[in-house]
């Protein structure tokens, strides 16, 4: 169980540095998908090495989890076109101005 | 730790490293799939094979493709010469070191740490099947509700607004290059660095 | 409704499909190397020198005033004159090209050297199969491949070569008949002068009446007249026969 | 004596790998599944490529290859020669990696396709839970790979012809599995074999296969057109539209990298062609109870002739799709006629498979399929055009 645990810290914690760290916004979005998988990846290694592999709530919130994050791709991905057309640029730190 | 396993997590490890460095944003992108392919593998070693193929299907066959085309449509001339990094480096990779070691530590200190694989578990999906369409039916029609939600967003938000192109061009060309061509661009795309 | 054309393009194709087994009428195309459509009467393909009689070098018909060497728009052709000279069709003595190069893989087939030779010497060829292994010095072609019998030109060009001919045929009997003429106008200053001394000499060259010259135009288009029949039989006639497929 | 003919290959594995040590067991039981699947559907691939060229010359009456070898069988054989010993050019501003990965990665993602196939009784190679699932899993790297391809090469028709390719395949991806959303219902399971069974068995003359229900031959013909065009053949070829984009995404590809591009096309075409089989025409079952003594692998194959058959005559009858017709076609009637379909699926499981199941789904699915053809007609018909001054 343990090398899988390592692994999603090491998956949450490159998501937390890409979201932190780089400048262009895809690679936030990227960053934030990592950490989502690192989440999913925790709730399917507990289902099978946790106390009750019978149920099915681990898999079905790893499910949602997954629909839930192609929304949030998408609709993500459609605001970095729709701030691309604004700012001409995908750079987070050009995004400092409170009016649209 | 198995050697199939080990081969899974150094794929995972290095493509989602790659992911978050790299200078190009397709192949940062590309590196990106290759780490939700592997995690799919590792899905699937642990007997999630329904979660697997969805991993893949919506992962690697929407997300990623989708990030690629937002990659290129979002292309203007010439990569700025300035790092790909946030200009303060230091605090936010502490941040992620301490975020790691805590959720090692926690991952260490769990009491579930030595617990044996449950070996004949697998996700059938016959039971999938019946839990959504019984306990979870709701979630699973709120989550219908979302998605369509979510198509109409994005579409009205990468929708051209020919109203507002005036004023947002000229905002555009005062602070950054004039845009060019999506083809072009990716030809002018240095592989310096 | 949606669908119906696509089914009416099915099925014709599929007749297509299946007659193409039935009717051998229905293939267009030939099995190359070994049948061939027969060239049409007006194709053309890159220029060559026509000689008259049997000898390449006494024949021809080139007097290397290298007008079409001037006018070939691409610049394929090259002439070096000969110093020595050689009687044409009608006698006269003529220049000769020593070298007389076409470079094919530069002509554009414009047949503008055609048009412009005033000696009937340069024509189009139908010869397509030129394919050589070098490509600079193979595709450099010399005069005495270049050299083709007047027959070859009758073959091929059948119309043109009858017009050819005919013009030919005319300059060369109004050239005789001037020779004779002359040889009579000598005569006869030869005989004046030597009047009443003998008497009148018949002219010994009793020259057949030099034939009818009409103008050009008028031979051309009664040649062409006459060939029409002829070009539409060529253009028409799919002789090969239909034995493929089996 | 049936029994043994039909289980020929299946009785001939377990022979082999009992010669083989226990240790390596697994591994060769691999070897001995991949292998002959390669092997049968890259000769399958060989034999279509002559095929292919045949017909369409019989359809524009003339003879197609005929100089290798009699009849031009062989011509396979030269045409795979020639794409070996080929100079293989790479562009110099290619990005080499990418380049190299992306024949690679869409011929993978092909043959990965056929491992939950069944190919005759008891003859898959995986027998997944999910099988179908896997199936599109697989066919989605594919779009992955093009986007590799297109984008490497730094060339813009390459670059134009993959993003044609991607979008292509996204809109047609969704109705392409939706199509198969009522079998799955009908049979209660997402496992190739599972399928297989359920349509096993004999309804007086006809076999209980999918296709001959109301939903079913609505769907079977939706997963073809959506299946066409995830293979990018005509007439949605848009993606490699030779008199638009020279060549499309592997424009820049050459000698064997540009052969496996061409496989991994086919590839795709047979996998696509062997699922539809596997969900509407019964996989390997007979059509006919009196026929049942012939082996099922022959079934299998015979049925997919048929359909690489039907896809060439498509190919040699259809004109090129444009871009907005191509779009407009997913969106405004496969996806509706999907979901109808799916709607009339589960109506079936309620009326039964008698006169007034035949007469609820029966006028549905064509009810639809009428009023969403009218929606697609052009709304100014096409009328002969006159001339005013050419006669």
């Amino acid at each position: 169980m343990m090398p899988y645990l390592l692994l999603s810290s090491l998956l949450f914690s490159a998501g937390l540095a890409a979201a932190l760290l780089r400048r262009n916004a895809i690679l936030v979005l990227v960053g934030i998908e990592l950490m989502l998988n690192a989440a999913n990846l925790n709730f399917v290694v507990f289902w099978k090495f946790g106390p009750n592999p019978e149920s099915m709530a681990p898999a079905l919130f790893v499910l949602f989890s997954i629909a839930i994050a192609a929304a949030e791709a998408g609709v993500g991905l459609a605001l970095i076109l729709a701030l691309h057309k604004h700012f001409k640029s995908t750079n987070v730190d050009d995004m400092n101005l409170l009016k649209g | 730790m198995s050697f199939d396993l080990a081969i899974l997590a150094l794929l995972i490890g290095v493509s989602a490293i790659a992911a978050i460095t790299l200078r190009d944003l397709v192949h940062c992108v590309l590196c990106l799939a290759v780490t939700f392919a592997s995690l799919a593998a590792v899905y699937l070693r642990l007997g999630a094979e329904f979660l697997a193929f969805s991993q893949v299907l919506v992962y690697v066959g929407a997300v990623a493709i989708l990030a690629l085309f937002v990659v290129l449509l979002t292309r203007t001339g010439e990569p700025r010469a300035e790092s790909r990094f946030s200009p303060q480096v230091m605090i936010p990779l502490a941040v992620c070191a301490f975020v790691f070691t805590g959720l090692a530590a926690a991952a260490w200190s769990s009491s579930l740490k030595d617990s044996p694989e449950a070996v004949g578990a697998s996700m059938k999906l016959k039971d999938v099947g019946r839990e959504l369409m019984t306990s979870y039916v709701l979630p699973l029609e709120v989550l219908g509700l979302l998605l369509t939600a979510a198509l109409i967003g994005a579409a009205i938000l990468a929708k051209a607004d020919d109203g507002e192109d005036d004023e947002v061009t000229d905002l555009g060309e005062s602070q950054g290059q004039q845009q060019r061509p999506m083809v072009a661009t990716t030809h002018s795309d240095p592989k310096h660095d | 409704m949606l669908g119906t054309g696509l089914i009416k393009g099915m099925a014709e194709t599929a007749r297509n499909f299946v007659g193409s087994f039935l009717e051998e009428d229905r293939l267009t195309t030939v099995e190359y190397p070994e049948e061939r459509i027969p060239a049409k009467e007006a194709a053309r393909s890159f220029p060559f020198l026509v000689f008259d009689g049997d000898d390449a070098e006494k024949g021809l018909r080139c007097v290397a005033c290298q007008i079409c060497e001037k006018e070939c728009p691409p610049q394929c052709i090259f002439i070096l004159k000969d110093t020595a000279k050689k009687p044409d069709f009608v006698g006269k003595m003529q220049f000769q090209p020593k070298v007389f190069d076409i470079d094919v893989s530069v002509c554009m087939s414009c047949q503008i050297c055609v048009e412009v030779c005033p000696f009937e010497a340069i024509k189009m060829d139908v010869d397509f199969e030129l394919s050589r292994f070098d490509r600079f010095e193979g595709l450099l072609i010399h005069k005495d491949e270049l050299s083709k019998p007047n027959s070859y030109f009758r073959k091929i060009h059948p119309t043109d070569a009858a017009a050819v001919d005919a013009n030919l045929a005319a300059e060369k009997a109004k050239a005789e008949a001037k020779a004779v003429a002359d040889a009579a106008a000598k005569a006869k200053a030869a005989s004046a002068a030597a009047a009443g001394l003998a008497a009148p000499a018949k002219p010994a060259a009793a020259a057949p009446p030099p034939p009818p010259t009409p103008a050009d135009p008028i031979l051309k288009s009664a040649s062409s007249s006459t060939a029409g029949p002829g070009l539409a039989e060529t253009g028409s006639g799919k002789t090969h026969a239909p034995a493929h497929g089996s | 004596m049936i029994e043994w003919a039909d289980q020929i290959f299946v009785l001939l594995k377990r022979e082999i790998l009992l010669l083989v040590p226990v240790a390596l067991q697994p591994l060769a039981s691999i070897l001995l599944s991949v292998g002959p699947i390669m092997g049968v559907f890259a000769t399958l691939f060989a034999a279509t490529t002559v095929l292919e060229r045949k017909g369409l010359g019989r359809i524009q009456n003339r003879l197609g290859p005929n100089r290798v070898g009699p009849f031009g069988l062989l011509q396979p054989l030269a045409d795979g020669i020639k794409a070996i010993i080929k100079e293989d050019v790479v562009p110099y501003r290619t990005d080499r990696v990418l380049h190299t990965l992306a024949p690679i990665l869409i011929m993978v993602a092909a043959l990965l396709a056929y491992s939950v196939l069944p190919l005759g009784r008891n003859m898959v190679a995986l027998d997944l839970d999910a099988g179908v699932l896997f199936f599109f899993a697989a066919g989605a790297t594919t779009e992955l790979a093009i986007f590799m391809a297109g984008w490497s090469s730094r060339n813009k028709y390459a670059l134009l012809g993959a993003m044609r390719a991607i979008a292509q395949m996204i809109s047609y991806e969704i109705p392409l599995i939706l199509s198969t959303v009522g079998v799955l219902m009908a049979a209660g399971t997402l496992s190739t074999t599972g399928i297989v069974e359920a349509q096993s068995g004999y309804s007086g003359l006809f076999p209980n296969w999918y296709v001959l229900t109301p939903w079913g031959f609505a769907g079977f013909f939706l997963f073809l057109i959506a299946a066409t065009a995830e293979a990018n053949r005509s007439p949605f070829d848009l993606p490699e539209g030779e008199s638009e984009l020279v060549a499309g995404y592997f424009t820049e590809y050459s000698g064997f990298k540009f052969a496996m591009f061409f496989f991994g096309e086919y590839l795709g075409l047979f996998a696509a062609n062997a699922l539809a089989i596997t969900l509407f025409l019964g996989g390997w079952n007979a059509p006919l109870q009196i026929l049942d003594w012939v082996p099922s692998y022959l079934w299998f194959f015979a049925k997919l002739l048929f359909l690489i058959g039907l896809s060439i005559w498509v190919r040699g009858t259809t004109p090129r799709l444009r871009a907005d017709q191509l779009m407009n076609f997913a969106w405004k009637f496969m996806l509706p006629m999907s979901l109808v379909n799916i709607l009339a699926s589960g109506l079936w499981r309620f009326t039964g498979d008698g006169v007034l199941g035949w007469l609820v789904c029966g006028s549905l699915v064509a009810g639809s399929y009428y009023a969403l053809g009218l929606n697609l007609a052009p709304k100014n018909a096409v009328t002969k055009r006159i001339y005013r001054f050419a006669t």
